[in-house]
């Protein structure tokens, strides 16, 4: 058996490179470790990671390079720019792909919701959307305003860049704050790029928010939580899933402590079944961050699909993206505790409505995170591609 | 007095016509044209006969990676062309090429997706609306110049970035729009064979067509504004006009290029535009060569395949026992940038008049052999 | 009148060599130098000269022949116009200096006044008198004390405070001029100083010409197309011609010479051919 | 019309304005002794910072001596630069030399990336105090301190330019290095000169972002976000990048506001200054204090 | 010829920069078929006053009217199609072209195409055009005796072609007034001679008016129907040009003449190594 080959696309060094070196790894250990163990029963996976440096151009040409030269049956990818370049090349190839752009569009493989511009029959990814993500951080504010008893409309307002990752869940999500009793006020923009966000921070300060969510990622929201400390804003930053992290606390030291973000999969150090797993994957004690342990959790998906597939026949992309709707509630082998149980169907590829909140502490010059809540959206049939 | 014609030996014109021909000689022409239908034909025959495309080296020209890097070099070079008329030619440099790609690609989904014009049009039309927009912000140009004016187009390329994200309607957002591959008369350009071709003979036309630009009067007085305008007003040539007229120029050619890129991957978003693909425009135009149609040309082609080299590189130290030191496991995505930053210093430092220069030496002194000096 | 009283000659900085036996060598000698641009094109094919300590020669020849190549070659500017010595060389006080950095050729005592006047526009007249001293390390009062010769020498340049990109033609042509002097270097070459000039300052450069020579000590190598001027002034003369020297002589027995009176004076001495009257092409002579 | 708030953002944009004047002065010195625009200029802000973070936090050096050997190191690496990089351009096209710096930024980001890392790093506290409170503004110290030594940059670039045989000479090279050359000036010298000051004073800017930010790769993007600053105070002005640099700090901080409490448009802060760089270049096409290039025939 | 209307009239023409008096009430006329010439010191305003009638500056004060039309407000470049054509004093060639294409673009406000004509070249005339002022061009180039350096690009040529080429870039408009800025600078006498027959003949076959600023009074006095002086902005002497170069004001301020003669030459002598190039010279010379 020759195996299937299978692309790998990472950002180490472009613009998302301060994630992408947490999460590419995951997927690439991961995909090591189960070639080790026999691989999908018996047929290896012929992997190449590359860096593409968050550069489009870059991700096509590789992208074409693999389907005419190593045929492959799957892709693992990162970021939005390519895997929305991909989008129509992955239908027409049939190439199923697990990205990390979580982009509420991609859930939508029929093209059901009037909003879809162009169904995504091929993507898939791991974890809540970046609308759901959002709106389970809107339902934990809304409990956490309760829970402090406090009276009147609570504030919410969006913070990032004027761009398509940190955009794409803004409106989904200020409906849900909506209805659920916020008011949302209008976005401020912070840049992707960190720098000093005082200004934005004064606007933040006047207009009396209560919760700020945090849609950038890594250095970005570490000087923009420092800046609004700086000029004594108080509000709760809320970030999305790629805004929070043991790296990202870390670096914003005392200012990061009650700092609220959204996860999709157990720590590092939780007590739970599937973390021997992991941690054997990583083949190492140093701590990993979520990030990386979302890689895993995406890889073992495709690799059960892929087992799917074999028994189905044979390991082609249409097959295993049958794979992906065989199992309802999934959750890959040896991983439980860790990934979210998760279900995709051919009219929806929303994996999971559930996530988990986390929040991060700091105490003599550590940083600590604990997980807060678990929220579950309902499924409504309107949020889907949205 | 010295004359320093470089023309072969041997090479007599008895005409006018003779002496105005796109080709320098009847050898170059021949050479030239049989190149191009040698692509077309080594292209177009696995096209026509899936079979050969598992032969040795036709299936190369099937090979859909190897037609992707060509497509990128065709979309790319045409907006690199149309950057050198703005740079090259008339002397403008411009930061914001990136911009007018992008409202070319935008152009093009938008009035094929919105008013169901044909691909095969709407590329054109959206060369037209880019231009527009081109001739908009250009038009500062009649007053500010140099550097001054660089940096003006730096403000147009974050301008107009800003607007894509902020014009719904036009360019869906921030979650960017959707387009059709190109169909005429029934056929679709959709796979990369035929989108190659598509591509390539787009190209060539707007090559032809900027070749003409250059040796006839609009094209001449946009190069006396750039060697002298003082001089050149005085020639009767209105400067104001030509200096806005070649942002226009410019941009039409980055529209009909940034079309062909939506076309291509079919989906458009903000996030390709930005400042680093204006630059690597600049890049382009600076390694061809200044002011040479070709060498727009020969610094796409280098600017595409660096770095699909260095990859390649990176991927051979890979494979040595070297490759697997832990600090290069780690860097080596970084020592690929490396090599890319450094490829373009280097080149700079040994070919600072472009690859179209060293062309034109390399044939000089083959035309000299064997009396070079 | 012949210069403008010259401020009190200072002593020249620049000395000229006092070796014993030294004086059977020129201060500059330039030996069958080929020169090439771009690495194709061929401009001197053996060009030599020689230019004695404390002399003014002349060198003569049509556009194009080579002339300011040669001066070029001699200051090292021919570099930054990607072009090389590529055969003989060049010996400065016994010295090669044959495709060496320019900046160390005017240390050496140097010092080109290039055609076509380059003078700094974006800086004032006294700016760019400032920058003739670059090299100069005797502080700034002897400096300033230069200055003031200098725009004694040029009295017009002294009313001009704005920028000296705004001065007229020859207004440039004297600062180009006033500029070497500022640097005070052993030998000039000067391309073609007279361009330009109005027949008063045209005499006027000539005669500060022979005044830096003989008050000043300085040597020099002259451009010229102003025959007459040039001949008058220096003891020696060259004649270029496509990249050749084709003539050379004592300036009296070339001023007899026929050709040089016919191609470069403009007939035979003293009653000038009009310029009206020529109406039939003339013939040509060339040297080659 | 909230009046604190505004004049809140007006102080702030003054502070941070004062930085981008230093960057920008940096790039006016570049340009004005080689006509080169410097897009590598981020990087030396960036390698400056994380040279002295590095000092600092993996030497444990008190912060005053490895800030001095931070300088000392920029003007070496400038110097070095020189030598390797930009030597060779002498007397090639301007164009292909801005080029090069293009290469050079992609180059050092790799680089120090893969040195540093990509994260964002916090300085170690050097001042006592995390806030100082300037007319009711909460800032970071190590803005006051930037405000100090850019008043002494300033001065020392001003009697630089006015004074000094090597800024006239400078400003020859500038205006035509064959001229420069055939007066005597080495263009190397310039050049390294220009190179090792730039480097140094960018590293000082640097150091005081990352104070305020935390050092990271992103330190790079202020090379280019200082163009309106240079531009807006004229290309070749040291008082116009000052000036140019404050215009822009209180230009965002405005827009800020303006959007904030009334537009509602979103992103101003960094669009704004560009679409005032464009309006005031066509009213004034040498900036505020640029020198217009001479036309004559 | 007093009661042919005047092809250009100039009215008391000011021209100011900030304190700097360029041009003071200048008046003149210059008649149709007219070889006028303009001298005066460095620096009196003769340029400016070309600046004037070509468009470059506008005069702070008065009009100019040309073929009877006020022109004094038109923009620089409609002035050739009214028929006004020029060369600079300080070369302005578009460097990087070719000599052929400098001249082409002469031609510029005579071609009807456009960039979009232009670029389909063989369906729309362009090229049917280009050949046929093409022809026009080579014309001139024959003319002029540039015809060995056609394909060479403008910048690397010697000062002295590049000034022909101007000139011939200049006749390309087809001008019914040429103004020439000291179109003999930087030329010997041979070259000279040549520049001053083309002027004539341009003057008398081709039918242009020629205006011209020169220094060379040799020049001036042989071919120019009438001379005019300038001087600080002033004109101080307007005639043929054999009164103009006996006005005592002229010839003091502008030749310089009525001074003591030159120095004596000093003693012609030929250094002793200098003889030793003149005989390696003369032996390459002679193996040729
Ligand atoms: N940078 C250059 N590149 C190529 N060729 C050059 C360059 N400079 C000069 N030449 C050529 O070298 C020859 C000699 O030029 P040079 O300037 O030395 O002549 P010259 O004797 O000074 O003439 P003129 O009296 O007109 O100034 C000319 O044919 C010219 O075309
Ligand atoms: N654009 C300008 N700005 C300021 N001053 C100027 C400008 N143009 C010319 N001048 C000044 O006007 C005066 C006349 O200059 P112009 O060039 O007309 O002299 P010219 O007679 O041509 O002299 P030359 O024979 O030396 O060329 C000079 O003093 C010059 O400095
Ligand atoms: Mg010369
Ligand atoms: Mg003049």
């Amino acid at each position: 058996d020759d195996g299937v080959f299978v692309g790998h696309l990472m950002d180490i060094t472009g613009a998302t490179g301060f994630v992408g070196k947490m999460y590419g790894p995951g997927v690439a250990d991961a995909l090591r470790y189960i070639n080790a163990h026999g691989g999908i029963d018996g047929t290896p996976l012929n992997v190449e990671s590359v860096d593409y440096a968050y550069e489009v151009p870059r991700a096509i040409s590789q992208y074409k390079q693999w389907v005419s030269r190593n045929h492959m049956v799957a892709l693992q990818s990162w970021g939005t720019g390519d895997t929305e370049a991909l989008i129509s090349f992955v239908a027409k190839d049939k190439i199923p792909v697990w990205s990390a752009s979580y982009s509420g569009h991609l859930t939508d493989p029929t093209g059901k919701n009037p909003r879809t511009q162009k169904p995504a029959p091929y993507n898939f990814f791991y974890g809540p959307s970046y609308s759901d993500g959002c709106r389970s951080l809107a339902q934990w504010a809304a409990d956490d305003w309760k829970a402090q008893g406090r009276e009147g409309r609570p504030k919410f307002v969006h913070a990032g860049d004027n761009h398509p990752y940190p955009n794409a869940p803004r409106e989904a999500c200020g409906e849900y704050a909506t209805e659920l009793g916020f008011d949302v006020l209008p976005p401020v923009v912070v840049s992707l790029k960190p720098g000093d966000f005082k200004a934005q921070c004064l606007t933040i300060k006047e207009s009396g928010a209560n919760y700020v969510y945090v849609a950038n990622l890594g250095p970005s929201t570490v000087s923009l939580v420092k800046s609004c400390k700086t000029v004594g804003t108080d509000v709760k930053f809320i970030a999305n899933i790629w805004g929070g992290d043991k790296a990202t606390l870390e670096a914003m030291g005392p200012e990061g402590d009650g700092y609220v973000f959204v996860a999709a999969n157990a720590f590092w150090n939780d007590d739970v079944p599937g973390m021997a797993l992991v941690h054997e994957i990583a083949g190492t004690n140093e701590y990993r961050t979520h990030h990386y342990i979302r890689g895993i959790c995406s890889a073992f998906y495709m690799k059960e699909a892929m087992e799917w597939a074999k028994t189905h026949g044979g390991i082609t992309g249409e097959n295993i993206k049958k794979g992906m709707y065989a199992h309802a509630d999934w959750v890959p082998k040896g991983l439980e505790g860790v990934c979210i149980p998760s279900t995709w169907t051919a009219e929806d590829h929303r994996g999971t409505m559930t996530t988990f909140i986390y929040q991060g502490s700091y105490k003599d010059g550590a940083v600590s995170i604990h997980k807060i809540a678990e929220s579950t959206l309902p499924r409504r049939a309107e949020w889907l591609g949205y | 007095m010295a004359s320093v014609s470089m023309r072969p030996c041997g090479d007599f014109r008895t005409s006018y016509k003779d002496d105005s021909r796109l080709f320098d000689t009847a050898l170059t022409a021949r050479i030239g044209i049989g190149f191009l239908l040698a692509l077309y034909l080594l292209v177009g025959l696995p096209l026509a006969f899936p079979g050969l495309a598992d032969w040795p080296v036709l299936g190369w020209f099937a090979d859909s990676y190897f037609l992707s890097l060509g497509i990128q070099i065709c979309l790319y070079g045409v907006a690199a062309m149309g950057l050198n008329i703005l740079v090259g030619f008339t002397g403008q440099i411009s930061l914001g090429h990136a911009a007018f790609f992008g409202v070319g690609a935008f152009s093009s989904a938008w009035l094929n997706n919105t008013w169901g014009i044909p691909v095969v049009l709407a590329i054109p039309l959206a060369g037209l609306m880019a231009a527009a927009v081109g001739l908009l912000f250009g038009a500062p140009a009649a007053r500010i110049k140099g550097l001054y004016l660089a940096i003006a187009t730096l403000a147009a390329q974050f301008i107009i970035e800003d607007l894509f994200v902020r014009l719904d309607w036009f360019t869906g957002g921030s979650s960017g729009a959707m387009a059709n591959a190109p169909e005429l008369f029934g056929f679709a350009f959709d796979t990369d064979q035929t989108y190659f071709l598509f591509a390539l003979t787009i190209t060539i036309v707007l090559t032809v067509l900027a070749t003409n630009l250059m040796r006839t009067r609009d094209g001449r007085a946009l190069v006396a504004v750039r060697d002298h305008y003082l001089s050149a007003e005085v020639m009767g040539i209105n400067l104001t006009r030509y200096r806005v007229m070649s942002f226009g120029l410019a941009a039409f050619y980055a529209g009909i290029g940034g079309a062909l890129y939506a076309h291509y991957l079919m989906f458009v978003s903000a996030e390709a535009f930005t400042i680093l693909l204006s630059i690597q425009f600049l890049g382009m135009i600076i390694i061809g060569g200044l002011g040479s149609v070709k060498g727009s040309i020969l610094g796409t082609i280098f600017m595409v395949l660096l770095p699909e080299v260095m990859a390649g590189g990176m991927g051979m130290l890979q494979a040595t026992e070297w490759g697997n030191q832990p600090f290069l496991v780690n860097g080596l995505a970084f020592l690929r940038e490396m090599a890319i930053g450094a490829a373009i210093i280097l080149f700079l430092i040994f070919e600072p008049d472009g690859l179209a220069h060293r062309w034109r030496q390399i044939r000089a002194y083959w035309s000299l052999y064997p009396f070079s000096h | 009148m012949a210069a403008p009283a010259p401020a009190p000659a200072p002593t020249p900085v620049a000395t000229p060599p006092v070796a014993p036996g030294a004086s059977a060598e020129p201060l500059l000698s330039v030996n069958n130098i080929e020169v090439i641009y771009d690495d194709v094109i061929l401009v001197l094919r053996g060009v030599s000269l020689a230019v004695p300590q404390g002399e003014i020669v002349t060198l003569l020849g049509p556009n194009g022949a080579g002339k300011s190549t040669t001066l070029k070659a001699i200051s090292g500017l021919l570099r930054t116009e990607n072009g090389k010595v590529t055969r003989g060389d060049i010996r400065f006080m016994g010295e090669p200096i044959a495709n060496a950095a320019p900046e160390s050729i005017v240390r050496r005592g140097i010092f080109q006044v290039m055609e076509g006047r380059r003078i700094v526009e974006d800086m004032t007249v006294i700016e760019n008198l400032r920058l003739g001293a670059f090299t100069r390390t005797d502080g700034a009062r002897a400096q300033r004390r230069d200055i003031d010769m200098v725009l004694d020498y040029f009295p017009r340049l002294r009313e001009r405070t704005g920028l000296a990109g705004y001065l007229s033609g020859g207004e440039q042509q004297m600062l180009a001029i006033g500029r070497a002097m500022m640097a005070r270097p052993r030998l000039i070459l000067l391309d073609e100083p007279s361009m330009g000039l109005s027949p008063l300052l045209v005499k006027e450069v000539f005669s500060i010409i022979r005044t830096l020579n003989r008050e000043l000590g300085i040597t020099l190598l002259l451009v010229e197309q102003n025959a007459r001027m040039a001949l008058g002034a220096a003891s020696f003369g060259y004649i270029m011609e496509s990249g050749k020297v084709v003539m050379d002589g004592s300036a009296p027995a070339l001023m007899d010479n026929e050709d040089v009176k016919e191609f470069y004076l403009g007939g035979g001495g003293a009653h000038r051919r009009s310029f009206k009257n020529l109406k039939s092409y003339k013939r040509r002579k060339r040297w080659l | 019309m909230n009046w604190e708030l505004l004049f809140q953002l007006l102080l702030n944009g003054i502070i941070v304005g004062t930085l981008y004047g230093v960057v920008a002065m940096c790039f006016v010195l570049i340009y004005k002794s080689t006509q080169v625009v410097n897009f590598a200029q981020g990087e030396f802000l960036l390698i400056g910072a994380w040279v002295c973070w590095s000092l600092l936090v993996h030497w444990q050096m008190p912060f005053v001596v490895g800030f001095l050997f931070t300088l000392v190191f920029m003007m070496a690496f400038g110097v070095l630069l020189q030598i390797v990089v930009l030597r060779p351009m002498i007397g090639e096209p301007i164009i292909s030399v801005i080029m090069v710096t293009i290469g050079l930024s992609i180059f050092m980001r790799a680089a120090v990336n893969w040195i540093f890392g990509q994260s964002a790093e916090a300085f170690p506290r050097i001042f006592e105090t995390d806030v100082v409170s300037v007319l009711g503004l909460n800032v970071q110290p190590a803005y006051l301190m930037s405000l100090v030594f850019s008043l002494f940059i300033m001065a020392g670039f001003y009697a630089f330019f006015r004074y000094s045989r090597y800024g006239l000479a400078m400003r020859a090279t500038a205006f035509n290095q064959q001229v420069a050359q055939s007066l005597g000036i080495s263009v190397k010298t310039v050049f390294a000169l220009a190179w090792a000051i730039s480097a140094m004073v960018s590293a000082l800017a640097g150091v005081v972002i990352g104070m305020v930010n935390g050092v990271s790769s992103a330190l790079s993007f202020i090379g280019i976000k200082v163009f309106p600053a240079v531009i807006l105070g004229g290309l070749d002005s040291i008082v116009g990048a000052v000036v140019g640099g404050l215009i822009v700090g209180m230009l965002e901080n405005t827009a800020e506001f303006v959007d904030g409490q009334f537009l509602h448009w979103g992103n101003m802060l960094t669009i704004a200054p560009f679409w005032v760089l464009i309006l005031l270049l066509v009213l004034k096409p040498y900036g505020l204090f640029g020198t217009k290039t001479i036309e004559r025939v | 010829m007093s009661e042919k209307q005047p092809i250009l009239d100039v009215r008391d023409v000011s021209l100011h920069f900030g304190g700097v008096r360029a041009l003071s009430n200048v008046a003149f006329q210059v008649n149709r078929g007219e070889l006028f010439a303009i001298i005066g010191p460095n620096g009196a305003g003769k340029t400016s006053m070309m600046n004037c009638i070509s468009g470059r500056y506008s005069p702070t004060q008065g009009r100019i009217f040309f073929k009877g039309q006020d022109i004094t407000g038109l923009p620089a470049n409609r002035r050739t199609e009214v028929g006004i054509g020029r060369t600079f004093q300080n070369l302005a060639l578009f460097g990087h072209m070719t000599v052929l294409e400098n001249i082409m673009v002469g031609r510029h406000h005579l071609l009807r195409n456009n960039f979009l004509t232009g670029s389909l070249y063989w369906f729309t005339g362009a090229r049917d055009e280009e050949l046929a002022h093409r022809r026009a061009v080579e014309e001139i180039i024959d003319f002029l005796e540039i015809s060995p350096i056609r394909k060479a690009t403008a910048g690397t040529l010697s000062y002295g072609l590049r000034k022909r080429v101007e000139l011939a870039r200049a006749i390309a408009l087809k001008p019914d007034l040429i103004l020439l800025d000291e179109p003999m600078a930087g030329m010997n006498q041979e070259e000279k001679e040549d520049m001053a027959r083309y002027i004539v003949d341009l003057n008398e076959e081709w039918g242009m008016t020629v205006i011209m600023i020169e220094h060379d009074m040799g020049v001036v006095m042989d071919i120019s129907s009438r001379v005019m002086v300038l001087d600080f902005g002033q004109r101080i002497a307007l005639g043929l040009p054999d009164e103009v170069i006996n006005d005592p004001y002229v010839r003091k301020a502008y030749l310089g003449e009525d001074d003591t003669p030159d120095e004596p030459l000093p003693p012609p002598s030929v250094p002793p190594e200098l003889a030793a190039v003149a005989e390696a010279n003369a032996a390459r010379r002679a193996a040729r």
